[in-house]
């Protein structure tokens, strides 16, 4: 924490973007107890200070002979949006701007596999929008060049409404490059009646009671942030031998077979049928298994904390019409955009005011629609109080390339195994 | 002129075809084969340095996954032969006018995608699923049983998808044995049991040959059934091939482990074809 | 059909008659196999005539169906010259021939109906819709098969389906029909209406037939002129009685019915008979040409019904003919006849035919000892 | 009275034939009848669960437990917009490649069964490697291949491999076609006055057409349900088994099985009628 007020001599000589995510990562910790509230941080300014393409006026560049030409192709993971797209079908209305929509994105890597070809040929990939993790992958896409700088004199909602929290985040200061969609918090699912008590705690997770029964994620970088917080690091300042730790740690959770599989989003069907008791698991998820199947799933952030993640909205540096794309992206950050979205998707919505406009909204309502919307909007899981932030971390920010691969070869095999 | 026409009339028809597997499938392989010796990253890119340390390493990490797969599919093989052959023997001589029918009703599974297949079985084969649920209710299982998950799930899932194609060509040869063969057989003085074995299945064989080439190869390569039946510690090479490529865009390393996989597979069937004649495989394949 | 239509028959073409239908001219077919060149037909020359019904007859592998594939343009010649009256073709591909045949298989289109099958050729020559319908219509009664022009090759027994192979080939009324063992597939009996049934049709519409068979019967029954081939070299060319009676070669006797072939040296001759002796009572008599000298080593060929076979006591009619003394080894009852094999005085095992007449009763059993007479007339002597 | 002896005997023999026939019945294939039958039942019972699935009267995303019956799914069969673009991206491919490599496959089976030529040799074993090789590894070497190249990967790259894996699969069934091919046929049409190219057209292509149509059919399934190879090659396309792959993170819709299932009920009927068909056709 104290590091943050020395400078760093990479920053200085104005290096690498990593090196700054890095240092705004620290200070992002150091700050978390009031989920960043704060807005006292001046990394903004150095970030849009940063080499490369974040040169200062890149912005003007890229932007300066950009047109509106009424489309916008938005690429999105499956069952993001309402499938009715009332969102999209608003925004048409109200700026005449056609949309495809397409929930192409499944998997962070694959789909930067699936477009990196494309995107280092400098051909257009046939998105204008698409959303993508916090995860390394980001960095590869931000680091790679692939991601247009966004002008902030066109994001004026996004100005106005978001959450503090989302107007610095680690991996990407100043939003330099892109603006949240939605955010969740990893911590545990379970099911009562299986487990037969409540979980509270990380070590729940190791307890041999609930042998073949714990399920553990497949992404390397959940399944070693619970790790680290097992064995007391936290992640976002976690440092090799701690990884080695926490892969030793995961590895004896495995040996003593207590980990049933390590999943990607399958755990959410494998914990309704049982397979699982309990699992890692994301927020959203559980709100809408319990809401769709009346069901009583619950999920807790652990004592040891949880890990927040964010989905965000970028423009591929190839976009046909990058101008409709950040129309598009400020539009879902007006409040009552924001809460239809997050009625559907049931994460954290990155826009505090729309737990007032869903409560607007639901005072209309009557009968089982006003109880649910009611419900949604007091859940902590899509409104996380302050005091919930407390215990959250953010994912192991990586300095470089190398250290990111290795973080991986760390855990890899416990996944592969 | 039409004799000029005659010797290069095969050329013209092959060429289009042919160019296609050349540019598609031969030139990928070695493609393949040269990004595997690349050093670099995604973000800067590879050169090619001749690493071979990148096999040294893939084997060293992923040798567990490799043999597993192989003994994982060898187990799925003999299985398949075993519950193919006595159904293939019964359509070919029992099935009589419905052999067709039969046959029909072997291949349905493949008007519905494999992976809904195999999706399917995980909803039915779940703890508290339509299986596992009475009879833990009825106190036959312990509570915690569980059958996906394990390696008898994800070689049940390989048995499950690939068994029409044991059936099919191990039904082709019987259905090709004369019967009066057979009743020559008994003719001279061979009990059933040993008309069968001295007549019938060496016939069959070149059936059971071609079943274990269609069958071996996808089931060991497979990654389909490892990542949805299975649990922590079945992972097929497929699944870290897979993984590699399509996750975590480590190309050496995954081109690398394709290429083992390839050379593992290729070299074990042309051998097999090599000993058995790929002509006589093929045509029971091609059937 | 009393009446052969004019079109079918005359044709104007057929009748320039200046030129045979086809000529071979130093033709010479090699294959190569494994590296190493296979003589297939061996340089030949030979002439058919307008009008004729040939035959090429030989085992299989003879080189009768390379033969008759380079009169179709399926082969070219090595070497030499093929002529389809009097004009070179050699070179020129099937379809632009005016011949057409008659396939061992039919080969039938097995998607086309029999009008259509039928219609194919003429279609291909662009001939107009009408008179295609009234040719094929015409074609099919003469191979009496009025009204089944809709019907598929598979409805059809096998002897439909080779009438309709014989309609299809001649509706185009061919300069030369080749048939190339047409009634290999059919039974017997309607191997043998067939036989009557083509020789019908070829004299109704006049046209060249050129026939192969390896079925000497086919042959000799059919035939204006037949051309007994070996080895890919025709042995001999000519009539049915010709080759029967006068077979040019050991091959020719042997091929053509059955031949009782005995060698021996000339003992004297005498008014242009040869006298073979073999023993004192044993010989055999042969007429020759003034060429024979005494001494000389002939074979001669006699058929098995031009034997008599006489029991016990040795004939006194036979004075002037051959007479041989044997042990009957064999013998076979074939309602019509009665076949003995008998080991001879001349060393040569003899099958002899005799004819089940009015008096059956003298039928000789096995072990008895028989001698056998001909008249000189029926001796032959082979390759002169 | 007469026939008292002959009431006397005949159950006597009856007896010792039923004794001998029902026996064999009862061991042999009495019990191979009920096991074909067993695992028949076990091959379709996944199937059923897929179709019944589709009338689930679920009410959120999430199809995994009986809920009561209901047709609503088959309604809004297309309310998911990428899993019906999905479904046409599927089918537009497996039609696309399935014409091409029955073109480019019929080509070769074509000329493996009617010419001996040099280099037949190695057309069959590039062949015989295609069928034989790993899937996974045909999908990971295109995807290197592609990537190497700097190509996007796309509809095209997708189409383009499914043609790849199905062209020996065409070229195996038309050859076996053309080598039972009676060649005499073909010359009979050049002896009718044919051309080569008139005989192919007229008469060879239309024999052998079952076959090419078998081998298209052939690798329209092939294309429609692949997977693997789709997986490495499609980029950013989707089609109808990868959009139900990303799904499986959240939770099959219903919609999913509807679509299973109605593409299961056209494929079995495309199937059966082209059995009768060719049934009625060779039996005629």
């Amino acid at each position: 924490m104290s590091a943050s007020n020395i400078p760093d001599p990479s920053l200085v000589r104005g290096l690498s973007q990593r090196r700054l995510g890095r240092r705004d990562a620290l200070r992002m910790s150091g700050l978390s107890a009031l989920g960043m509230a704060l807005a006292a941080c001046g990394v903004q300014g150095k970030g849009t200070k940063a080499p490369a393409s974040a040169a200062p006026d890149a912005v003007q560049q890229y932007w300066s002979d950009k047109k509106q030409n009424n489309l916008v192709r938005f690429a999105n993971w499956p069952l993001y949006m309402d499938p009715k797209q009332p969102e999209l079908k608003a925004f048409k209305a109200k700026t005449g701007i056609n949309f495809t929509y397409k929930e192409v994105i499944q998997e962070m890597g694959s789909w930067f596999a699936k477009v990196q070809p494309q995107l280092s040929a400098g051909q257009d990939i046939g998105y204008d929008l698409m959303v993508i993790t916090n995860s390394f992958q980001f960095s590869q896409f931000r680091d790679s060049g692939f991601l247009a700088p966004l002008d902030h004199a066109k994001l004026p909602n996004f100005a106005k409404f978001a959450g503090d929290a989302y107007k610095k985040e680690a991996f990407d200061p100043g939003n330099q490059y892109s603006i949240p969609w939605a955010s969740g918090i990893t911590g545990i699912a379970y099911d009562r009646t299986k487990t037969g008590r409540d979980i509270t705690k990380l070590a729940d997770l190791w307890d041999p009671k609930f042998k073949g029964k714990v399920g553990m994620m497949s992404d390397v970088q959940e399944l070693g942030n619970f790790g680290l917080m097992a064995v007391g690091a936290n992640p976002d300042k976690s440092s090799a031998s701690d990884w080695e730790k926490a892969a030793k740690k995961l590895q004896d959770q495995k040996d003593a077979g207590i980990v049933r599989k390590y999943y990607d989003q399958g755990y959410i069907d494998a914990l309704g049928s049982g397979e699982v008791w309990l699992t890692q698991a994301w927020s959203g998820d559980i709100y809408q298994k319990n809401l769709s199947e009346h069901r009583d799933l619950k999920f807790v952030i652990p004592e040891e904390g949880g890990t927040i993640w964010t989905d965000n909205m970028t423009i591929p540096i190839t976009a046909k019409n990058p101008v409709d794309a950040i129309t598009l992206m400020d539009f879902f950050y007006e409040v009552p955009n924001a809460a239809s979205l997050a009625e559907y998707i049931n994460y954290v919505c990155p826009v505090p005011n729309a737990q007032a406009e869903m409560r607007k909204e639901a005072a209309k309502l009557s009968g089982e629609d006003k109880t649910d919307l009611l419900a949604l909007a007091s859940s902590p899981l899509v409104f996380p109080a302050q005091a919930a932030y407390a215990n959250l971390h953010y994912y192991v920010a990586f300095e470089s390339v190398a250290e990111q691969q290795q973080f991986q070869k760390t855990f890899d095999p416990i996944v592969l195994g | 002129m039409s004799r000029l026409k005659r010797t290069i009339a095969p050329y013209l028809l092959v060429l289009p075809g042919g160019i296609w597997l050349i540019v598609f499938f031969a030139i990928p392989m070695i493609t393949m084969l040269s990004l595997s010796l690349q050093e670099g990253d995604i973000v800067n890119g590879y050169t090619f340095t001749g690493h071979w340390q990148t096999y040294v390493d893939a084997l060293d990490d992923y040798r567990t996954q490799l043999i597993r797969s192989l003994i994982y599919g060898a187990i799925a093989t003999i299985i398949l032969i075993a519950l193919a052959f006595p159904m293939a023997y019964w359509i070919a001589f029992y099935g009589g006018r419905r052999k067709a029918t039969y046959l029909f009703l072997v291949l349905l599974p493949f008007f519905v995608s494999f992976v809904l297949r195999t999706i399917s079985w995980r909803q039915i084969l779940t703890d508290d699923g339509p299986v596992l649920s009475p009879l833990k209710s009825a106190g036959l299982v312990p509570e915690s049983f569980h059958i996906l998950g394990t390696p008898t799930a994800v070689i049940f899932g390989l048995v499950y998808n690939f068994l029409p194609f044991m059936v099919l060509p191990i039904y082709v040869a019987l259905e090709r044995i004369d019967p009066r063969v057979v009743e020559a057989a008994r003719d001279l003085y061979a009990d059933p049991a040993t008309a069968f074995r001295k007549v019938v299945f060496p016939l069959a064989l070149p059936g059971v040959f071609a079943g274990v080439l269609m069958t071996f190869v996808p089931t060991s390569s497979d990654y389909v059934n490892s990542t949805v039946l299975g649990g922590t510690d079945t992972t097929m090479i497929g699944q870290v091939i897979q993984a590699q490529y399509l996750a975590n865009s480590d190309y050496p390393t995954a081109s690398a482990l394709s290429f083992v996989l390839m050379a593992v597979l290729l070299i074990g069937v042309f051998a097999y074809a090599k000993v058995l004649g790929t002509e006589d495989v093929m045509k029971v394949a091609a059937r | 059909m009393t009446t052969t239509p004019q079109h079918l028959a005359g044709n104007g073409r057929t009748a320039t008659g200046d030129h045979p239908a086809i000529r071979f001219d130093g033709v010479v077919k090699n294959y190569l196999a494994h590296g190493e060149t296979v003589a297939a037909v061996k340089r030949t020359d030979m002439e058919i005539a307008q009008g004729e019904f040939f035959s090429l007859l030989g085992p299989s592998g003879c080189g009768k169906t390379t033969t008759m594939r380079m009169i179709a343009g399926f082969e070219e010649p090595t070497a030499g010259k093929v002529y389809l009256d009097g004009r070179d073709v050699t070179g020129v591909t099937p379809n632009r021939r005016d011949i057409n045949m008659v396939f061992q298989s039919y080969a039938l289109f097995p998607h086309l109906n029999v009008f259509q099958n039928v219609a194919f050729g003429l279609e291909r020559k662009k001939v107009a819709r009408d008179e295609i319908r009234r040719r094929v219509g015409e074609i099919l009664e003469i191979v009496s098969l009025s009204g089944m022009d809709k019907r598929a090759p598979r409805e059809m027994s096998g002897g439909q389906q080779q009438r309709v192979a014989l309609a299809r080939a001649l509706v185009n009324r061919p300069r030369a029909l080749l048939l190339d063992e047409p009634l290999g597939a059919l039974d017997l009996k309607l191997r043998q209406q067939m036989q009557v049934e083509l020789k019908r049709i070829q004299r109704e519409v006049g046209i060249t037939f050129v026939y192969v068979t390896h079925d000497q019967g086919e042959a000799l029954t059919m035939s204006d002129r037949i051309a007994v081939m070996n080895a890919g070299v025709i042995e001999q060319l000519g009539s049915p009685r010709e080759i029967y009676e006068k077979p040019a070669s050991r091959f020719v006797a042997g091929f053509i019915g059955t031949s009782n072939i005995v060698d021996g040296h000339v003992e004297r001759i005498e008014g242009g008979l040869a006298l073979l002796n073999y023993s004192t009572q044993d010989r055999v008599v042969c007429p020759v040409p003034g060429a024979v000298r005494r001494g000389d080593k002939l074979e001669v060929s006699v058929r098995p019904e031009k034997i008599d076979l006489h029991r016990g006591v040795p004939p006194v009619t036979a004075t002037g003919g051959s007479v041989l003394s044997g042990i009957v080894n064999e013998v076979v009852y074939h309602g019509t006849s009665t076949n003995y094999t008998v080991a001879t005085a001349a060393g040569a095992d003899f099958t002899v035919f005799d004819q089940n007449a009015a008096n059956a009763d003298d039928l000789a059993d096995r072990g008895d000892r028989v001698y056998l007479t001909w008249a000189p007339q029926h001796s032959y002597l082979i390759g002169v | 009275m007469t026939a008292q002896p002959q009431t006397l005997q005949r159950p006597a023999r009856t007896d010792k034939g039923a004794d001998l026939r029902p026996k064999r019945r009862i061991t042999g294939p009495g019990v191979m009848r009920a096991y074909t039958w067993l695992i028949i039942l076990w091959l379709i019972l996944p199937i059923f669960v897929m179709i019944l699935f589709g009338f689930n009267d679920t009410s959120g995303r999430y199809n995994q437990s009986w809920e009561g019956f209901t047709l609503k799914w088959y309604g809004r069969l297309f309310d998911i917009d990428d899993l019906t673009r999905g479904l046409i991206t599927s089918l537009v491919v497996a039609v696309v490649s399935s014409l091409a490599a029955g073109a480019l496959g019929t080509g070769i089976g074509y000329a493996l069964g009617r010419y001996r030529f040099r280099g037949s040799g190695s057309v069959n074993l590039i062949m015989f490697a295609t069928i034989s090789s790993p899937e996974l590894v045909m999908g990971a070497s295109l995807l290197t291949f592609f990537v190497s190249l700097g190509v996007g990967l796309g509809v095209v790259t997708l189409t383009i491999a499914h043609i790849m894996f199905s062209i020996s699969f065409v070229a195996t069934v038309v050859r076996a076609r053309v080598m039972t091919l009676d060649r005499s046929i073909e010359e009979a049409a050049a002896d009718l006055g044919a051309t080569a190219w008139t005989t192919f057209w007229k008469i060879t292509f239309p024999i052998i057409l079952p076959a090419v149509f078998s081998g298209v059919l052939l690798a329209f399934a092939l294309s429609i349900d692949d997977f693997v190879v789709s997986n490495f090659t499609a980029g950013n396309a989707v089609t109808f088994p990868l959009w139900i792959w990303g799904a499986t993170r959240v939770g099959i819709p219903p919609q999913v099985n509807v679509m299973g299932t109605l593409i299961f009920v056209a494929g079995v009927v495309i199937a059966v009628a082209f059995n009768i068909r060719s049934r009625r056709a060779q039996r005629d």
